[in-house]
């Protein structure tokens, strides 16, 4: 490809020097389309001679290569040369936009998304219930991400022998799973007909209707500013297990 | 093209000798019409439902006579396709008795035209330039937009899907093994309150179609039973209503005033 | 720019007219720059909200996205817009020097798509809404795999009786099908012109019946049975109108 810069030279000579030019104009911007579109989708930077196999035969690609550079250069995007492929990458000077995200969104464990669903569906509901529920202990670490993430909170304290803590879900985890109140979770049907449930579940299986309001059940008592310093004692944070 | 249904039942004329029943392609009653519907080579707003009727009823009743098991949606539309056959071609014997066969029929064909318009808006939407087919993203991108302020990500699928599970894994599955009845109290119920849906609030006479598309000749003692025991039960709640003008005369029916119950049945 | 309180107030003062034109150019391409590789340096669609929240203050993120979508329009790789977000994509017509092997597309059965095309024509709508208009039950799995592929989801709740769960369809079902939102849905004008997106029939809908039976008038006999055996056997005059 290199030297015989005619892509075509018997066309050319066919036909008259305006609409060559026209011709070529056109078949340089498709080549230079393709090009654009094969380093783009490539996870790798892409050689050139792959580009140079993907394009209409005679194609120059050095020299389209060339022109998508310097189209790029000025651009928040670049076109870049490494060894023998081509990359884009965003532009030097504008690292800091795509940089400054380094807190990276971290995907919530199996065990604390069933935790949280248990929250959801069955507040108020205390760390032993959890634990029934799910038939294993629940690790001290996965009740701390899904505070972390300001899903869960204290919501009181059962009135019951060892007055245990109760969780409950926040306005914060409404909107972040998109839900207007605790009522619009599906219910035991809806969870059939969407396929999460099979059909093979005992008659006497529940989904109990979460309760949708912030007012303590009859057998909660609120939190006191005392429980909640004896809880940050009783929580010990890090260990993060999960 | 991507093809969204092998039409391999296009050749299964039901005038044929050799008549090959099978309802394993069809997604349900409708789709069967749609496609009896389809071979009548109109539009759909031009299609003759009683025809329709008629073909479609013939069609179960040789898959009955073969004895192939059809499920009940199948029969419940039998059944409604000969009430609306009796009302296109017998003059309506009370004159307070509910829709005339014409709007039956519209009623119908309004519904396989909207299936089908479904299905040509799935075939189009199918055939777009789809992504990671005929549109591609970028194969190294760079970074991920945070723009939730939670440092967690998790969807509504994932927490409901990993409830479920939980719960599933955890129920206790205690298999009971129904001993097998051609009709009982609760598919009699099923069956009935499906029919409530295409009732309106005049009287149907729509037991004696049900009687005869649903069974077999012998099970109709059991069939009459059940079905009557069920209809019972549903008006206690409100459900529909029911009347009788003498001894062995047609039973009619019509939608209750009450609305259905909630689910809280009240018992414990 | 609006008012006096520009950034750099006393800047502006020392200058003409032409050098702050200047200066205001270089901001637009400033911005235009960080917006582009802002986009392109994310495989998700950005929210034009988020690219916002990266641009200096006063900018205005519409315009601007609306003059880098149609610089790239002619080019290999375009950009998008998919509901509140922008994307870049490669040009649809290359398809065909882009594909790879690998590039699979999930395979929906016959009864899933029809699902998915009724969530979308219709949401939100309802499970029983949807088995209304198929004329069959939805079989286990069927939503399941739609939620899971990330293209529906649940919407809430109907505000009737029994507070039925409503679906929708995702910013990913728009991305995958190439819609910037869901007016643009193939054909939807159309079928909501005929009426058949809503659950009654219009009333403008009518079936003419065969044979003028319909308006059984008193001087009419009723069909006999070689009527219908005719009705049976021949197919109403007409031809295919699809």
């Amino acid at each position: 490809m290199s030297g015989s810069q005619g892509a075509l030279p018997g066309m050319i000579e066919e036909e008259d020097g305006e609409e060559a030019a026209l011709l070529d104009q056109r078949r340089a911007t498709e080549a230079e389309r393709i090009a654009e579109a094969l380093v783009f989708a490539s996870a790798q930077p892409v050689t050139e001679s792959y580009i140079a196999s993907r394009l209409p035969k005679g194609a120059d690609v050095a020299k389209i290569m060339q022109r998508l550079k310097a189209f790029y250069a000025p651009r928040g995007v670049n076109l870049l040369q490494i060894a023998d492929s081509w990359a884009f990458r965003t532009a030097a000077d504008l690292s800091f936009v795509v940089q400054t995200d380094e807190n990276e969104v971290r995907k919530l464990s199996r065990a604390a998304l069933e935790v949280l669903a248990i929250i959801a569906y069955h507040q108020p509901v205390t760390r032993a219930e959890i634990e029934d529920i799910r038939g294993v202990q629940t690790s001290k670490g996965t009740l701390d991400v899904l505070m972390e993430a300001g899903w869960v909170r204290f919501r009181g304290r059962r009135r019951t022998p060892g007055r245990p803590v109760t969780f409950g879900t926040t306005r914060d985890f409404l909107d972040h799973f998109g839900l207007e109140e605790l009522r619009d979770l599906p219910g035991l049907e809806e969870l059939k007909g969407a396929g999460l449930l099979s059909g093979r579940i005992p008659a006497n299986f529940q989904i109990p209707m979460p309760r949708g309001d912030d007012d303590l059940a009859e057998d909660e008592d609120p939190i006191t500013q005392l429980d909640l310093e004896e809880l940050g004692l009783l929580t010990p944070r890090g260990e993060e297990s999960e | 093209m991507e093809p969204l249904w092998q039409d391999d039942t296009a050749q299964r004329g039901l005038h044929e000798e050799a008549l090959v029943v099978d309802i394993a392609g069809f997604e349900g009653p409708l789709d069967l019409l749609l496609h009896l519907a389809r071979n009548q080579r109109v539009d759909l707003s031009r299609i003759s439902v009683l025809a329709l009727a008629e073909q479609y009823i013939a069609f179960i009743e040789n898959a009955r006579s073969i004895r192939i098991e059809l499920a009940a949606d199948y029969l419940v539309m039998a059944a409604w396709l000969a009430f609306l056959k009796s009302r296109l071609l017998i003059p309506q014997p009370l004159k307070d008795e509910g829709p005339s066969g014409e709007e039956m029929a519209a009623a119908l064909a309004f519904r396989l035209k909207r299936l089908e318009a479904m299905r040509d808006a799935a075939t189009r939407l199918v055939n777009r330039n789809r992504l990671g087919r005929d549109v591609f993203v970028r194969g190294a991108p760079e970074h991920i937009p945070v723009e939730r302020r939670s440092a967690f990500d998790a969807s509504l699928y994932d927490l409901l899907s990993a409830y479920a599970a939980l719960r599933q894994r955890h129920a206790v599955t205690q298999v009971t093994i129904e001993k097998r009845q051609v009709w009982s109290l609760a598919d009699a119920r099923e069956i009935l309150a499906r029919l409530l849906g295409e009732l309106t609030d005049d009287w149907t006479a729509l037991d004696h179609f049900l009687l005869r598309y649903m069974t077999d000749p012998k099970d109709r003692a059991t069939a009459i039973a059940s079905s009557f025991a069920a209809s019972l039960e549903m008006v206690r709640e409100g459900q529909l209503e029911v009347r009788q003008d003498g001894a062995f005369s047609p039973i009619y029916l019509r939608k209750g005033v009450k609305p259905p119950r909630g689910p809280e049945g009240g018992r414990t």
